[in-house]
């Protein structure tokens, strides 16, 4: 047999949690572990005729289990996909490696565990990106599922709580997803894309929507996605550290990967648009569009009151997804393009920023916004990533968030959508805000006397994250590389990508060049900087020469305003926080204690001889009447 | 003889009566001897009815004499059927008793009830489950759990 | 192949000759229960690699069908009788007490019944085997010899007994109409005499009776109670086998004389209850037999659910989901050897046994269906077949199912979660966490059954397939059973 | 309120069984089998007693189980109860009647049993009803004499081998080619006491099964021990 | 079928009935014994009644004879024999009656 090279991919990765596996309680695990995936990443990058559009890789290996024929292949959308699994996998687990791993066994974690479990993450991601048609891609997802159980339930403790929490939810999802599965075997008699396809167009409106809201909720819960958020915060929070930016980078993105494949290419977009509700003017797509913004608002401000930057990170994320679908179920060529690119630029920023906030605690022992500040003169270069990280996240040039977000806005307003376009500036705001306050609790202000003698991160862990940087830096500079490989993988669902140059995109409505933003842009600095140092000297102060209130203090009573940050806009906006959702969530769960309490009843009563009787009187009374 | 009831009509609602007094008769009863009689009961309505499905009017025992025609036979399998049947009974009827003996001895009493609370009782104090905490109070941990007061703290009420 | 008889015949003769052997030398009585199983696997075993056409049918005593007793061989009935030689084998009574000689001839009455309900083709021939089968399980629970055990034997006692004279009176309801008893005989005769209201109701008679084994819903109260005292082994194959017996009974009623949509349709309806029933009360269980319990009524549910679907890749899915019920609730069951009590006190039991916790872990992810797994396969079989219906209830029956999923996960994981935690409770009582090793072995054994099924997923669904084939054609079983005949009446 | 709704449903399945049951045809069997069983057994089985061809022929493999049954019930009282060897005190002595009449009644009883075992195939009557018979007739004793006891080793030796030669009678058959159980040796004339080939011997077997297995029973119900 | 066995029949079985109840609502359990040997014994005498001598004869020892003398021997055991009619509260229609002990 001779290996295709995604199977080469596959073996490699499947390798990677083999040697993990065995040799994860000896030294330097974590090294061998990163060169492994290095070797995915070239394996990967071998295949880079893909992202420009190059014939889908077939894997060797095709079973027949059960009559059912399970195959795997990779083709762009997979391939891009891919490429940020991997990329996020090794920069993540080389930050892992040395200091972090050393501290991270001194406070009693599995290093052995961690690592087992980040490189089973990336061999189900992998089989799942290449699953060949609908079986492959369920056995994928349940795997990723699992696998992401694993690395969550890690660190033990409130960490368990939340992976039981992710993987009920994960589970109800993939059940809704099994269901789906099930009727549309029952509709085209197979699981293959081309029967389904065909399939498709022979569906009732009923069975459409039954399909659509299955599959809909069962990869939405993966994303994130409006009522099924609660899970992920806390779950992608309390992971360990690099754990927590691989997860938090790339993990419910293959709940939007899954939705393309199905929603978008098989389904069709046309055929969810011509899904109305009864009685509106919405259909099922604009159904998502709604559901994408709201996911782009409510977490969004929850992030805002967050006070552990673990947890802020990790609520505003869930709210980034909403851009990414938002911008494909426009399905025009520019939010498309904006969306999938977000997905690249999400997780460079995502795991930059988690990076740095790791950085941080791996320092000062501390997440909690509230007790930190200050930082930015005792790890400078981590500052430097978490505003690189901020400024990209929250969509403004020159970073690559500027791209993707300018794209999503840019169909918005051209496909005539002006309420959606202004939940995404409502959603934008609530981003600036909220990395705001995480930037300044944590690097501005004062530095707390505890973190005095603190040091910059080693370089261990700097080196990943200025990669990351850079990344995040170069693919804002020049949007064609990423947009490229994009217009590719849209091509494998049906969807057109924009016109490409090096610097953005060229269209008729407007073309967007960073070359030119980005120098202007510093050209805007230049000027700034000309004037600001020809202004003449400027005072220097310390940093302990307080002065607030018209009160001085004394050096040793710290003034940060952290605590309590933005409560204006938070009196504000208070009563859109009634925690209905969890509400939902606590009034499901009491209901099933109930439930079960009755049928424990049933089988606690002293009289189960009654029970015979009665089935016996009523099923015969069934027969007879 | 009332027109229309044959022989046939009294037995079928001898059997059923049986069988249907022994099954009320486990269902309500709250000793748990009586349950044992009413099994017994129940047990003779359904051999009873059994013997009846094998049974003609117009025939005679099914023993071959030494004569040279014989005459119609009642059915002898349903017969060979109940003999089984009746041993069978009478073995579970005599392990029923033992067992009746040692709740007896162990339990004090045959109530139904009281049996049944005292095995709960006994299952749940050998698996361990405290008493103090009844079967019917919450769990104390749930599968979705609230996370502990120091993260919810952070984490806050969502939309 | 008349000696495949040897495999009910020679339990019999040893539980009978147990008892005297085990006072003359004990070595001997020890050895001869084993030695007898292992015979009989071997003889069974060696029947699936022969070149003996399957299905055949053995006439007992000479006596053709339908005049005796018959028993039917086809690959279905092959595979759970050798399924229950070898648990039987697996599960049995080592512990040395002095009861021992009356337990294990008690065992290997329950193998012979077992193998006989796995074989016979003659509806009073199962009632005998499944009363013997009832009362070597009674006296195997009451041998743990604990109040509440001899108190949850009585219930159960009662409740089979009340079972029973329901089964008696549905054969007499079918004898009387139809004069015989042979299942193939039966199958010839149904479409004219039984497919009425009193084929049915006897039919439902029948069900009620056999469903009390096979934990068919409202009938199955004595399920927690008995898992809760019996030992482990026991309960492993009362849970694991017995109530496969017992639902093939019906199967093959269901195959071969009423099928009919309404017999099936009550399976299901009393299916979906199960299932709701059995994985609610399992989801609040406080100790970890009694949550076995739950969940086997749960599971037996589902495969309820799929014993009501009318076609063979119906039949596919409830094979696949008996087969994968048997190897994990017996896991599961063995692990409580030594978890059984409160789930409190499991917490950090991982350190003390990972290979138990390990074990429980794999146990689990099959149970939920995690996919490469074998779990996965049957349930994938199960509900695309269940979306093929048309009609509603399967629906119902679809969603139910995935609500059942979802519970049992969450009540499932909660207990790895307890396992793997960490902190210690002040409950602990470090003496009941002792995993004995024997249990632990045995469990290993389920475990490497259970990925090597993973491996060899593929071959395994064809063969199940083919089993499924030939179970579900009644054609065949009427042809093999009583062949001179073809298809006419005798 | 239970009891009502008790009564009201076991009410409501009898009436409804008895209306369906009112549809078959009592009185006039259909006799698919039994007519044919009726005219090949004297040739098959050559016992007069048709019930008991088919008791030991046509059904032989029930008649095992229910042996087995019997073994079981046994055993598992046997297991619940606990071999007590010492007797209670808490007995009264038997009545003078009960005493001495069963010194007489026990040889007749013992008579009657055989009897009845040995022309199981010729008349009414078998292995069961003689097994019962031989039960009482070694229980009696025990019931008039509670200090005495029966010699349970010789009891279950009884036991095993009654049980053990059922089947070996079966398997021996098996052995010589044929099926198990099928029954062996000529059958001579119809009707006399030494025919029907090897289906005395397997009564004899039952009935000593019986036998034995009831009184093991009874003795221990009356033997058992208060464990208080 | 002749009238006699019709009345036989008839006689037997209304007999059959009412001690089948009479066993589940007396309240002495030795009575309650009786009573259910009461019903063996007619259900072997209808046996013979339908042409079955050898069940007629199983149901007299086994059902009539065997069967009483272990629900007698276990009545002695559980301490519930009482020749005279005692307080005993524990039959079919005292369910909710006053809970005395029963022993």
């Amino acid at each position: 047999m001779i290996f295709s090279l995604l199977d080469e991919l596959l073996i490699f990765s499947a390798a990677t949690v083999l040697v993990a596996l065995i040799l994860g309680r000896g030294l330097a695990v974590g090294w061998m572990v990163t060169i492994l995936y290095g070797g995915q990443l070239l394996v990967l990058l071998k295949m880079a005729a893909l992202g420009y559009g190059g014939n889908p890789i077939a894997s060797e290996l095709s079973l027949s289990v059960m009559g059912q024929d399970l195959s795997w292949r990779f083709d762009a959308l997979s391939w891009f996909f891919a490429l940020i699994t991997l990329v996020a996998a090794l920069l993540t687990s080389w930050f892992s490696c040395g200091e972090w791993e050393r501290k991270f066994k001194q406070q009693g974690g599995n290093v052995w565990l961690f690592h087992l479990a980040m490189a089973l993450n990336v061999f189900t991601m992998l089989i799942l990106l290449a699953s060949g048609d609908l079986l492959s891609l369920f056995i994928g997802w349940e795997l990723v599922s699992w696998a992401g159980f694993l690395l969550m339930a890690v660190a033990g403790g409130v960490a368990t709580n939340a992976a039981i929490r992710y993987i009920t939810y994960a589970v109800v999802g993939g059940m809704s997803i099994f269901g789906g599965i099930a009727l549309v075997y029952a509709a085209a008699g197979s699981l293959q894309y081309e029967a389904i396809l065909i399939a498709v167009e022979k569906m009732s409106t009923g069975q459409l929507w039954m399909l659509v809201l299955l599959f809909g909720s069962g990869f939405g819960i993966k994303m994130g996605l409006l009522p099924f958020h609660l899970w992920q915060a806390a779950a992608y929070a309390e992971t360990p550290g690099p754990g927590s930016a691989f997860l938090g980078a790339i993990s419910s993105r293959m709940g939007l990967f899954a939705i393309l494949l199905v929603l978008v290419k098989l389904f069709g977009i046309v055929n969810i648009d011509s899904l109305k509700i009864p009685f509106t003017l919405i259909d099922a797509r604009d159904l998502l569009a709604w559901i994408a913004v709201f996911t782009i608002i409510f977490p969004t401000y929850t992030a805002l009151k967050q006070n552990d930057a673990r947890y802020l990170l990790a609520w505003h994320g869930i709210g980034q997804g909403g851009y990414m679908l938002l911008g494909l179920v426009t399905a025009n060529s520019l939010g498309a393009a904006g969306g999938l690119l977000h997905v690249l630029n999400y997780a460079a920023c995502q795991a930059a920023l988690l990076m740095a906030v790791f950085a941080v605690m791996h320092r000062t022992g501390a997440a909690d916004l509230n007790k930190l500040g200050g930082l930015v003169t005792r790890m400078p270069l981590s500052f430097l990533v978490l505003l690189t990280g901020i400024i990209g996240l929250a969509g403004l040039p020159p970073m690559n968030g500027f791209v993707s977000k300018w794209l999503v806005y840019r169909s918005l307003l051209e496909d005539g959508m002006p309420l959606l376009f202004l939940g995404t500036i409502i959603g934008t705001l609530g981003t600036i805000l909220s990395v705001y306050k995480l930037i300044h609790n944590m690097f501005l202000g004062q530095l707390r006397v505890e973190h005095e003698h603190v040091r910059e991160a080693p370089w261990s862990m700097m080196t990943p994250m200025l990669i990351l940087a850079g990344v995040i830096f170069v693919t804002g500079l020049l949007p064609g590389i990423p947009l490229t490989w994009v217009a590719a993988a849209l091509q494998t669902i049906g969807l057109t990508g924009p016109e490409i140059t090096l610097g953005g995109i060229e269209s008729s409505s407007g073309s967007l060049d960073m070359i030119w933003v980005i120098g202007v842009l510093f050209a805007g600095f230049g000027i700034g900087a000309v004037i600001f140092y020809s202004a003449g000297p400027s005072k220097r102060v310390h940093q302990l020469d307080n002065y607030a209130g018209g009160h001085f203090l004394t050096a040793d009573v710290r003034y940060q305003y952290s605590d309590n940050f933005y409560s204006g806009l938070m009196h504000l906006i208070r009563g859109w926080y009634r925690g209905s959702f969890q509400w939902l969530e606590n009034s499901i769960t009491s209901l099933v204690e109930f439930l079960s309490l009755g049928m424990q009843g049933i089988y606690r009563r002293a009289n189960s001889e009654f029970y015979l009787l009665s089935t016996a009187l009523f099923i015969i009374a069934w027969v007879v009447f | 003889m009332i027109p229309g009831v044959t022989l046939e009509l009294i037995l079928y609602t001898t059997a059923l009566g049986l069988v249907i007094i022994g099954l009320a008769g486990v269902v309500l009863s709250s000793h748990l001897f009586r349950m044992v009689l009413a099994l017994v009961i129940a047990e003779a309505g359904a051999n009873l009815m059994l013997v009846l499905s094998g049974y003609r009017w117009d025939a005679v025992a099914p023993i071959l004499l030494q004569r040279a025609e014989q005459p119609t036979m009642v059915d002898p399998v349903p017969q060979a059927m109940v003999l089984t049947a009746i041993v069978i009974g009478v073995g579970i009827q005599a392990l029923a008793v033992s067992i009746l003996i040692r709740i007896r001895q162990r339990y004090g009493n045959l109530k139904r009830r009281d049996v049944a609370e005292k095995m709960d009782a006994e299952i749940a104090a050998s698996a361990g489950i405290r008493r103090d905490i009844s079967q019917d109070a919450p769990l104390g941990e749930r599968p979705l759990s609230p996370l502990p007061a120091h993260t919810a703290e952070s984490r806050g009420g969502d939309a | 192949m008349n000696n495949l008889v040897l495999t009910i015949a020679l339990p019999l003769l040893g539980a009978f000759l147990l008892p005297v052997l085990m006072r003359l030398s004990q070595a001997i009585g020890l050895w001869l229960g084993p030695i007898i199983l292992g015979y009989g696997c071997w003889l069974l075993g060696n029947l699936w690699f022969s070149d003996i056409s399957l299905p055949l049918s053995i006439a007992i005593g000479g006596f053709d069908a339908p005049y005796g007793i018959n028993l039917y061989l086809d690959s279905l009935a092959l595979l759970f009788a050798f399924a229950v030689q070898l648990l039987g084998l697996i599960c049995w009574p080592y512990a040395l007490n002095q009861d021992t000689a009356r337990r294990q001839a008690l065992m290997l009455l329950l193998v012979a019944s077992s193998t006989g309900l796995a074989l016979s083709g003659d509806l009073f021939n199962l009632y005998v085997f499944y009363e013997l089968a009832a009362v070597a399980t009674f006296g195997l629970v009451a041998a743990s010899t604990t109040s509440a055990a001899y108190a949850a034997t009585f219930r159960y006692l009662i409740l089979s007994g009340i079972g029973s004279v329901l089964t008696l009176l549905g054969i007499a309801l079918i004898y009387s109409h139809t004069g015989t008893l042979n299942l193939a005989h039966l199958a010839q005769l149904a479409p004219e005499l039984l497919h009425d209201r009193l084929g049915m109701t006897a039919y439902l008679l029948i069900l009620i009776g056999i469903g009390v084994k096979a934990e068919l819903f409202p009938v199955n109260a004595w399920v927690p109670e008995i898992y809760a005292t019996a030992s482990s082994r026991l309960s492993g194959f009362l849970a694991g086998l017995l109530s496969k017996l017992a639902l093939l009974i019906i199967l093959r009623l269901l195959v071969l004389i009423f099928d009919q949509p309404e017999a099936v349709q009550i399976v299901l309806v009393l299916g979906i209850l199960g299932v709701i029933s059995g994985e609610f009360a399992a989801w609040r269980a406080k100790d970890m037999r009694r949550m076995l319990g739950f969940s086997s009524i749960g599971q037996l549910g589902i495969i309820f659910i799929a014993l009501s679907l009318p076609d063979e890749r119906g039949l596919l899915a409830l094979l696949a989901l008996s087969l994968h019920h048997l190897v994990i609730k017996t896991g599961l069951f063995m692990l409580a050897d030594g978890w059984g009590g409160s789930l409190e006190r499991l917490t950090g039991a991982a350190k003390r046994s990972p290979v138990g916790a390990a074990l429980f872990t794999l146990f689990a992810l099959s149970l939920v269906g995690v996919p490469p797994l074998p779990g996965f396969w049957a349930k994938f079989t199960l509900i695309t077949e269940l979306a093929a219906q048309s009609e509603p209830l399967y629906l119902i029956g679809l969603l139910v199912f995935l609500l059942a999923t979802v519970i049992e996960t969450s009540y499932l994981f909660r207990i790895v979660a307890k396992l793997y935690s960490s902190a210690e409770t002040t409950t602990n009582q470090p003496e009941h966490q002792n995993m004995p090793g024997l249990s632990l072995a045995t469990a290993s054994l389920f475990a490497i059954t259970l990925l090597a099924a993973t491996v060899l997923i593929a071959p395994i669904g064809d063969g199940l397939q083919a089993v499924a084939a030939e179970a579900k054609n009644a054609e065949l079983y009427i042809q093999t059973v009583i062949p001179a005949t073809p298809g006419g009446q005798l | 309120m239970r009891n009502l709704t008790g009564l009201l449903f076991a009410g409501g399945l009898g009436f409804m069984l008895l209306a369906i049951a009112s549809g078959i045809d009592f009185g006039s069997p259909p006799m698919r089998i039994g007519e044919a069983i009726q005219s090949a057994s004297p040739q098959e089985v050559g016992a007069a007693n048709i019930v008991t061809s088919v008791v030991l022929g046509y059904r032989g493999i029930d008649t095992l189980g229910e042996l087995a049954i019997l073994f079981a019930a046994a055993s598992a009282a046997g297991v619940v109860l606990g071999r007590r060897h010492t007797t209670t005190g808490t007995q009264r002595k038997g009545g003078f009647v009960l005493f001495h009449g069963g010194a007489l009644i026990f040889p007749f009883l013992l008579t009657i049993g055989f009897y009845i075992i040995f022309h199981g195939h010729l008349t009414p009557g078998g292995g069961f009803q003689g097994g019962v018979i031989l039960a009482a007739a070694f229980f009696l004793p025990l019931l008039a004499r509670p200090g005495a006891r029966l010699h349970h080793s010789i009891l279950s030796v009884i036991e095993a081998f009654a049980g053990a030669s059922f089947i070996l009678i079966g398997l021996a058959a098996l052995a010589e080619g044929q099926a198990f159980l099928q029954p062996m040796l000529n059958q001579d004339t119809l009707g006399s006491l030494i025919s029907a080939g090897t289906l005395p011997l397997l009564y004899i077997a039952v009935g000593l099964k019986v036998g034995a297995e009831l009184a093991s029973l009874l003795s221990n119900l009356a033997q058992t021990e208060s464990e208080q | 079928m002749s009238e006699v066995e019709l009345w036989i029949a008839l006689i037997l079985g209304i007999m059959m009935l009412s001690s089948a109840v009479l066993a589940l609502v007396v309240k002495n359990h030795l009575a309650a014994v009786a009573a259910a040997s009461v019903v063996s014994l007619g259900l072997a005498l209808l046996f013979a009644l339908m042409r079955a001598p050898d069940v007629a004869m199983t149901e007299a020892a086994v059902g009539a004879g065997l069967s009483s003398l272990i629900l007698a021997l276990a009545l002695r055991r559980l301490g519930l024999w009482q020749i005279d009619s005692g307080r005993e509260n524990s039959n079919l229609l005292s369910a909710s009656s006053k809970g005395k002990d029963d022993a």
